[in-house]
C-alpha cells in the first residue's frame, strides 16, 4: 500500500445508525486533538435511528483542518454496504480496513480487520467502537497513556466494567493497528503535531448555543427538528447552571409566540428551527416586526421543499428568511461561515435584536451544525452583553417617535409606566387605531430603523487580500471550503468574498464585484438564492454559478475543479 | 381594596356594539382586580384578535395584544419570564378554542400561573357572524348556511381531561358571580380556565342574554371540585349549562415553579446576566 | 349650489358601522344601472360591527367608472363625525346632505335634510336608509316604477309590512329629494342613460368566486379573515347548488393541507385568506411543491405586518406570496386589475395548478374585493375547465420522470395503480429516498416546470397603446384607478403598462421597459416590491416609484397629480 | 377475505429500528385490511412525519405521506372528495397529539368517517428522544434533562371529552386484540381514534413491552361504551391503564354525510362539473 505525502490524513468511518459512529467519532477527535493534532470531523446521516448507512468524515492534520474533502485516505468500514454508499470517494488511494466477517462478494485492495473477533474477546459486538478506535489510534501510533485517560473521562459515567471492557477492546485494536504500519500493509503519514492544549473542539451548534448564553440568551423556546434541535439540546442541558429556561413547545408556533412574549417581559430569547418550522413562524416573524419586540431565530438549512432530505445539507432558505412575514419591516440575517462567526455571530443577534427591536435570523445548515474542528478557546470576554431596556416613567410610550425609529424600549413591571404592544397598527401608547395618517408614520417609524442597521452591516470578507482578478462569492458554511480549493489553486489573481451577513447587505460589496474581471458565485442551493439578492441590493448580476443541492455539502475538490475549470474559461 | 377607577382610561372610543356583554366583562374585570390589588403595573393581558380580543385597550395596564389564537404561548413566556407579574390570558372563543386551539391543550398540560379568561360569545364576532368552535349544531351562519354540523366544542370537559388545575364557567349576565370566579381564577396558583358566556347582540340571535339565562344554572354548592368525574358530568350536560367552579386539582404545581431555571437563581429573566466564570469553564470543557 | 358639468357624479354615504351603509350602497347601484347609469361602488371601514365611521362612495356616470376618485360631489352624512371623517375629499363643489337633527357645530353649506322625520314618519329609524335612497334617487330623477321593482325585489325574503315600510320611507325620501332639485338647493348632471341590460354588477370577491365556480372549484376549506371571506361566503352559499364542499377550517393550517388532500383525491380545491393567513400557510405551500400537487390560493391582501389594519387595502404581500415555502419550487401568481380579469385568471389558477401542478396564488386586495361595477355580463363559455387527470395503469408511478418535468397524475380509486405522494424526497413511485443522485434529478424535475409555465404567462397590458416615451408600471387592483388618470392626463406620449401576472414575469417586459424614456411604478406598498421583483427578473431598475401605505386606496386624483408631477420631471 | 400477502412490498428496507413495534403494527394492520376485504386501491392512508408515519411507505397502498401534524385534515379532505375511499390517517403520538393537536381536537367534532392509527410510543422517534405529549412525568431526555414537568397528554379522555364517535386503546403486544380494535375502528362509520401503545426500543427504555404488559388491562366486557362518563373514568385511570373499546357514540353521522354539497349530487369531487346553465343564471342574476 502506498503511503501519502499531504501533511493530513483523511479518514471516513461508514456503518449503520445505531452502530455507534458517534462514540468512535468523539473519542478520536479528542484523543487526536490531545496528541497534538488538528482535526476536522463531519458527518453525513440517513433521517433513520437504526441501520441505513451513515459516514463521518475525520481529518486529522498538522495544520488547522475546517473543510470536507472528498478524498478519503482510510475508509473504516464498519457495515459491507459501506463500500459502495461510498463509492464516490474511495479513489486509488484509499486503503479499506474491515471486518474480515463481512467482506463483501466484489471488493478487492481490502484490508481485513478483526474488529468482530476483539470485540467479542473483549465482552461482545458493542465493543467493536472501542476496537475501530484502538486500531486508528493505534496505526497513528498515539501515545497510550494519553490515549487511556481520554478513554476514561470519556466512560467517566460508566461502572468500572464497562470502563475495563473498553480499555481492553481499545488496546486489542490498538496492537494490531500497530501491526498494520509495522507490516507495511498501511503507511501514516508522518503528522507534525503541535501544542493545542488552548484549543477546543466543538461544532456549529455548540458554537450558536454558547454564543447565545454568552451574550444572555435566557430563554429559548422550541419544537424538535433536525438540524437544529442540537441548540436546543444544549441550552436544556445548561439550564439549571445558567438559569436558562428551555422549554420544548407543543408546535412552532407556539416557540414563536413565547419567545416573542418573553423577550417582551425583559428575558433574551430564542427559537431554534429548521426550514419547516420557520415556515410556521411566518406569521410570528410578522408580530416581532409590529410590535417591534426584539426576536433571534435559529435557522438550520436542510433540504426541501416540505420535509425534504431532513438530515441533509442545504442553503435554500435564504430568500424565505428574507421575506417570511406579511407587511413590510426589517431584519437582520446572518450566515456565519466558520465556528468562530456562528459563536460571534449569535451573540451579536442578541444586541442587535434588542437594540433594533426586530428579527435577527441565523442561518446555518446541516454542515455547519453537524461539523466539528479545533479552534482557540473562545474567550467570553469577546462577548459585550449589551442590554436597551430602560426603566419606564408614568407617562412612557412603548412607540415614541424619535429620529431613528428606534423607541425606548421598557419592560412590564419595571418602572412606573404601563407597557402595551399591539398587533394592530397603534399609536404611540400601542393603542389599537385607524388613523391613517398615522399609520403612514409608523410605517416609516418600523422602516427607518434600515438606515442604522446599514451602519453597522458585517463586512464580506475577502481572502486572501484585496488583490484580485476573479473573484468567489459565497456565503454561510462553504466558507472553510472555498479557502481551502483558493489554497489549492494558488493563484495570486483570485480572491474569495465571503458574505456572514447576507441581509442587509455591506454597501462595498458593489464595488468589489465591480473590481473584478470575473465573478462566481458559490451556493449550495439550486437557483443561486444569493447571487439573486445580490443583484437585487447592488444591480450587479454573477451569471457564473457554482451550485449544488444534492444533500450533500460541497467538498473541497469539487470546489476546487469547478474553480479551476472557471478560471480556464476565456483565458 | 383598590379603586376600580384607577384602571379607567378616560373618554375613549369603545368599539364594542351597544349592548354586547363585552361591556360587562370589562367592568366586573375592574372591579375584581380592584378588589385583588392589583396595581396596573403589576398586571400583563395578554390577548389575541377579535372582539373580546380588544379589552386590554379598554383598561389600564401592560398588554400583549398578539396574533389570533396565540395569548397563551406569549403568557405563558411572559409569566416564565417574569413570575411577578399577574397574568391574565383573555380572548375570544374563536381565538383560544379556534385557532389557538392547540395552545390551549397544552398550555393546560403545562399549567402556567395565569388567569384564561375566554368571552364565549359562541360566535365569530369581529370577522362578522361566521360560527366558533363553541357555536351549537344548527346555528346558521353566512358561512354555515345549512346550519353548524359540527360537534360543539367543549371547553370545561377537555379542560378536566386533561386534569387543568382550575376549571369553571360564569355568564356575565351575573356580574356578581363574573366577578367572584374573576377573582377565584386569578388567586388560583396554577392555569385557571374562566369560560365567559357572552352575549353577541350583533351575530348571535339565537344565544342571547335571555337564552343563557334560561339555559344556565349554578352548580350545588355540594359539588365537590376535586372530584374529577362528577366535574366531568357537569361539564358534558347540555340541556342547561352550570355555572360555577366544575374543578380544581389543587395538587398541581405551576410551571415556573417545576423548571429548572428558577432552581438556582430566582430573579426574573431581565436581571439575570449569565455566570462567566461557569461559562468559561464550560467552554474550556470543550 | 353650483351644478357639474362632469359627465360623472360621485356620491359618497358615510355612517357608522351598523347603520346599514351596505343597504343603501345595493339599492343604489341596483337602481343606477337598472336606469341606464353606469356605476362603481367601493368602500373604506373600520375594523369594527357597530360605530366608528365607514364610508362607500358611488360614481353614477353615462360612461363606465370603474375607479376610486377623491372627488365628493354629494355627501350624504348620516352621522355627525362623516364631515370631519371625510374632510380630505370635500372640496369646494361637495353637497353635503344632513340630517336636520345632527347638524355639528361649526359647519358650513349644508343642505338639511328631514332624515329621521321621515324615517320615523314610515315606521322608525330603521327606514332611514330608504329614506335616502330616496332622496338620492328623486334627486336624479329616477323613474319611480322601475325604483319599486328593485325594491321589491332586494326585500323579497322580508314580510309585506317591511316592504309596504320601505316604500313609504322611500317614497317620502324621493319627494324630497326631488324637491330639493326643483328649489335649486342641488343641481344634479345630465347622465345620458344607455341599454345596460345585458350588464351584471359584481364586486371583486364575486368575480373570484364566479370564476372559480366556473372552472370547477368543488372544494373551498378556509378560515375566516378580512378581506379574504367573501370567498368562502359565496362559495358555501352556493355549496348546495353547485355540490361544492365549503368548510371552514379550525385555523388557517388545516385549511392549506385540507385543500392538497383534496386535489390529490381528485378535487378542485382552493382556500382564501389574507396575509396572516397565508403567513400560517407557508409550510403547505412547500408541501404542495415536494408533492407536485395543485393548489389554488386566493390572497386578499391587507396593511400589515401582524394584524395591521385588518379592513384596509395595501399591496405588500406580493413578496410573501413569491418566497412562501421553504426549498425550491415553481409557482404562478396573478394579481388582476379588474372584476373581468379577477373572473378569468381565477379560472385560469385552476387550470394552471392542474396542468403544473403547483401552487397557483391569486393576489388582490381589499380595495379590489370591495370595488363593485357594471360589466358585461360574464359568459361562463368563455371559461374552458382542463383537466388532467390520468387513469393509473396498475404500474403507475407518480413522479414518473418526463422531458418537461410533469408527471401524468392519477387520483387513488380511479384506476388499477397506486398513488403515492411523499413530503419527503421521494423516488418516481412516491417512495422516501436517500439517494442523493436522485435528488438532484427531482429538484431538476420540479423546477424544469417553469420553462414550460414561461412560454404561457399572461402578458402585461399596455394602454392605450405601444407607442409611448413615458411609461407607467402598476400591477392588481389599481389598473382602473391608473388609466382614467391616465385618460385624465390625455397625454398621447405616455402609456400605462398593467401587470396582471406577477410572476413569473412575461419576458416581454424587460424590452417594454427599456422602449421608455421614462419609467415610474405605482404601488400600494412602501418598498415597491414588483419594482424590485422587475429588477430582479429584468435587470431594469425603476427608480421613480410612486407608493402609498395609508391603507386607503389610491385615488384617481392623487394618481394624475403624482403622474402629472413626474410627467414634467426633467421636461 | 383477501391474503394479507397482497399488501406486501417484496424485499424493502424498512427503516425502523430492529424490534420496534412499529413492525407489529405494519403486520397487524395488513392482517385487518385484508380480513375487511379492503383492496390496495381502494384504500389511502394518510400519515405526517416520524417513524410511525413512515408506514405506508411499508405496504401496498395509496398514501398521502403530508406534513408533520397534518395528515387529520388532509385525510378528511380525502375522505370528503372521494367518500368511497377508505381512509386511514396515522401517525406518531408527536405527531397527532403535539402538532397536529389543534386538527386532533377539530376533527373529533367534524367527525369524518377516518380511522385514526395513532402509534403511541411516548416519545418523539425520529428526531431521537425527546419527550413526546404523552411522555410520562419524570422521564427523562436530553432536552427534558431533569425530567418531563407537563401532565401527559390524555387523547382518550380528550376524545370523549369531545364526544367522539368511537374511542379505543391497544397495545401491540397484543398483536389479535390490535387487528380486532383496527378492524373495529375501520368499519366504525365515523371518526375513530385506535391509540396504540408501541415500545420505543431505541429512546424508551422505561415504557417497554414488559412495561406495557404490566401497566396495561383489557376493559371489562360487562363495560358499556355507549356510556360516555364510565368511559370517561377509565380513560383518567392511571394506575393501570385499560385496553379496549372506551366509548362509542352511535347517533353521529358522518361529516360526509352531513354537508350540503352531497345533498343533490353523489358522485366524488373529481367527477363533477359545474352545472353552466345554474351557473349562468346566477351570473345574470347579478
Ligand atoms: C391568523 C388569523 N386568522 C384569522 C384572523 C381573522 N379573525 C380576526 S378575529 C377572528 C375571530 C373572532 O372570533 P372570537 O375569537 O370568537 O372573538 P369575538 O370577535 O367573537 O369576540 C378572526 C377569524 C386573524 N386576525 N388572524
Ligand atoms: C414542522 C415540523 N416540525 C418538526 C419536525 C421534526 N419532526 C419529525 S418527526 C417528529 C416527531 C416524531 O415523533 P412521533 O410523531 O411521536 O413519531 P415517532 O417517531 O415517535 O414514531 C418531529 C418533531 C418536522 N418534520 N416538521
Ligand atoms: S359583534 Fe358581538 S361580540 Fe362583537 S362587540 Fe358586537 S355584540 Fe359584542
Ligand atoms: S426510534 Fe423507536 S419508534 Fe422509531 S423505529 Fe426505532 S424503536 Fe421504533
Ligand atoms: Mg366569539
Ligand atoms: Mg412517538
Amino acid at each position: 500500500m502506498n503511503a501519502t505525502d499531504q501533511n493530513d490524513f483523511s479518514i471516513v468511518l461508514c456503518g449503520q445508525a445505531g452502530q455507534g459512529i458517534q462514540t468512535v467519532e468523539t473519542l478520536l477527535m479528542k484523543i487526536f486533538k490531545a496528541s497534538g493534532l488538528n482535526i476536522f470531523a463531519t458527518k453525513e446521516y440517513m433521517s433513520r435511528v437504526r441501520g441505513g448507512l451513515n459516514s463521518t468524515q475525520i481529518r486529522v492534520s498538522s495544520e488547522p483542518v475546517r473543510a470536507f474533502v472528498n478524498r478519503t485516505d482510510l475508509l473504516v468500514a464498519l457495515d459491507k454496504g459501506a463500500i459502495e454508499h461510498l463509492s464516490k470517494r474511495i479513489g486509488d488511494k484509499t486503503v479499506i480496513l474491515i471486518d474480515e466477517k463481512s467482506v463483501p462478494d466484489k471488493a478487492d485492495k481490502l484490508v481485513k480487520i478483526p474488529l468482530s473477533e476483539l470485540a467479542n474477546q473483549a465482552g461482545g459486538k458493542i465493543y467493536a467502537n472501542s476496537v475501530a478506535v484502538g486500531i486508528i489510534t493505534g496505526l497513528f501510533d498515539i501515545d497510550q497513556q494519553l490515549i487511556e485517560k481520554q478513554l476514561s473521562s470519556f466512560f467517566s459515567k460508566k461502572d468500572e466494567d464497562v470502563v475495563n471492557k473498553n480499555t481492553i477492546a481499545l488496546k486489542s485494536g490498538y496492537e494490531f493497528g500497530k501491526s498494520l504500519v509495522e507490516s507495511n500493509k498501511i503507511e501514516i503519514p508522518a503528522l507534525k503535531s503541535s501544542d493545542l492544549s488552548g484549543d477546543i473542539v466543538i461544532n456549529g451548534a455548540q458554537a450558536v448555543s454558547i454564543g447565545a448564553i454568552a451574550c444572555g440568551c435566557n430563554f429559548i423556546s422550541a419544537y424538535p427538528m433536525s438540524p437544529s434541535t442540537g441548540v436546543l439540546v444544549f441550552l436544556s442541558k445548561n439550564s439549571k447552571e445558567f438559569g436558562i429556561v428551555a422549554e420544548q413547545a407543543e408546535d412552532e408556533i407556539a416557540a414563536i409566540n413565547m419567545a416573542i412574549g418573553a423577550w417582551y417581559a425583559g428575558a433574551r430569547a430564542m427559537v431554534t428551527t429548521s426550514g419547516g418550522g420557520f415556515a410556521l413562524m411566518t406569521e410570528g416573524v410578522s408580530l416581532a416586526g409590529m410590535l417591534e419586540t426584539p426576536i433571534v431565530v435559529h435557522l438550520a438549512q436542510r433540504p426541501g421543499p416540505a420535509t425534504g432530505l431532513p438530515t441533509r445539507t442545504e442553503q435554500a432558505d435564504l430568500e424565505l428568511a428574507l421575506y417570511a412575514g406579511h407587511g413590510e419591516f426589517p431584519r437582520i440575517i446572518f450566515a456565519p461561515g466558520t465556528l468562530r462567526q456562528a459563536f460571534e455571530l449569535t451573540a451579536a443577534a442578541f444586541n442587535l435584536a434588542d437594540k433594533y427591536q426586530i428579527p435577527v435570523i441565523i442561518l446555518t445548515d446541516q454542515y455547519l451544525i453537524d461539523s466539528n474542528y479545533n479552534i482557540p478557546r473562545l474567550n467570553i470576554e469577546d462577548i459585550k452583553i449589551e442590554r436597551f431596556i430602560t426603566e419606564s416613567k408614568a407617562d412612557y410610550e412603548r412607540y415614541e417617535p424619535t429620529k431613528d425609529g428606534i423607541s425606548p424600549r421598557a419592560i412590564p413591571g419595571f418602572g412606573k409606566g404601563l407597557v402595551a404592544v399591539d398587533s394592530d397598527e397603534h399609536n404611540t401608547e400601542g393603542h389599537i387605531t385607524e388613523d391613517l395618517d398615522l399609520r403612514v408614520k409608523m410605517v416609516d417609524k418600523r422602516l427607518a430603523k434600515l438606515k442604522a442597521i446599514k451602519n453597522e452591516v458585517v463586512a464580506g470578507e475577502l481572502w486572501p487580500g484585496d488583490k484580485y482578478k476573479n473573484l468567489v462569492v459565497c456565503w454561510g458554511s462553504t466558507y472553510p471550503i472555498v479557502k481551502e480549493a483558493l489554497t489549492f489553486l494558488s493563484r495570486d489573481d483570485t480572491a474569495m468574498l465571503h458574505l456572514a451577513q447576507v441581509y442587509p447587505l455591506h454597501e462595498d460589496i458593489k464595488q468589489l464585484l465591480q473590481k473584478a474581471e470575473k465573478v462566481t458565485i458559490i451556493e449550495s442551493n439550486a437557483t443561486g438564492q444569493l447571487a439573486k439578492l445580490i443583484k437585487l441590493s447592488t444591480g450587479f448580476e454573477i451569471e457564473n454559478k457554482i451550485l449544488k443541492y444534492s444533500g450533500l455539502s460541497f467538498s473541497v475538490e469539487e470546489v476546487t475543479d469547478a474553480l479551476g475549470n472557471w478560471l480556464k474559461e476565456k483565458e | 381594596m383598590m379603586d376600580s377607577e384607577q384602571y379607567n382610561m378616560g373618554d375613549i372610543d369603545i368599539a364594542w356594539c351597544p349592548g354586547c356583554g363585552d361591556f360587562g366583562i370589562l367592568k366586573v374585570l375592574k372591579e375584581a382586580l380592584a378588589e385583588l390589588d392589583i396595581a396596573p403595573q403589576n398586571l400583563v393581558i395578554v390577548s389575541g384578535i377579535g372582539q373580546a380580543a380588544k379589552i386590554p385597550h379598554y383598561l389600564k395596564c401592560n398588554f400583549f395584544n398578539g396574533l389570533h389564537g396565540r395569548a397563551l404561548p406569549a403568557a405563558t413566556a411572559i409569566k416564565t419570564a417574569n413570575p411577578a407579574l399577574t397574568v391574565i390570558a383573555e380572548s375570544g372563543d374563536g381565538d383560544m378554542y379556534g385557532e389557538g386551539g392547540n395552545h390551549f391543550i397544552h398550555t393546560i398540560r403545562r399549567n402556567p400561573n395565569i388567569a384564561n379568561f375566554v368571552h364565549n360569545n359562541m360566535v365569530y364576532g369581529l370577522t362578522k357572524g361566521q360560527a366558533s368552535p363553541t357555536s351549537q349544531k344548527g346555528f346558521v351562519t353566512p358561512v354555515q348556511v345549512a346550519g353548524v354540523i359540527l360537534e360543539p366544542f367543549n371547553p370545561l370537559a377537555v379542560a378536566i381531561a386533561l386534569d387543568a388545575s382550575f376549571v369553571a364557567r360564569a355568564f356575565i349576565g351575573d356580574k356578581e358571580q363574573t366577578k367572584e370566579l374573576m377573582k377565584k381564577a386569578i388567586v388560583h396558583k396554577g392555569y385557571a380556565l374562566l369560560d365567559i358566556f357572552q352575549p353577541c347582540v350583533s351575530f348571535n340571535k339565537i344565544n342571547t342574554n335571555k337564552w343563557f339565562k334560561e339555559n344556565t344554572y349554578y352548580i350545588d354548592e355540594k359539588h365537590d371540585p376535586a372530584n374529577r368525574n362528577a366535574a366531568f358530568k357537569l361539564a358534558c350536560e347540555s340541556v342547561k349549562l352550570p355555572l360555577g367552579v366544575f374543578y380544581i386539582n389543587k395538587s398541581k404545581k405551576p410551571f415556573e415553579e417545576c423548571i429548572t431555571a428558577y432552581e438556582s437563581y430566582d430573579q426574573p429573566l431581565y436581571k439575570r446576566q449569565p455566570d462567566k466564570i461557569k461559562l468559561q469553564e464550560l467552554i474550556n470543557s470543550f
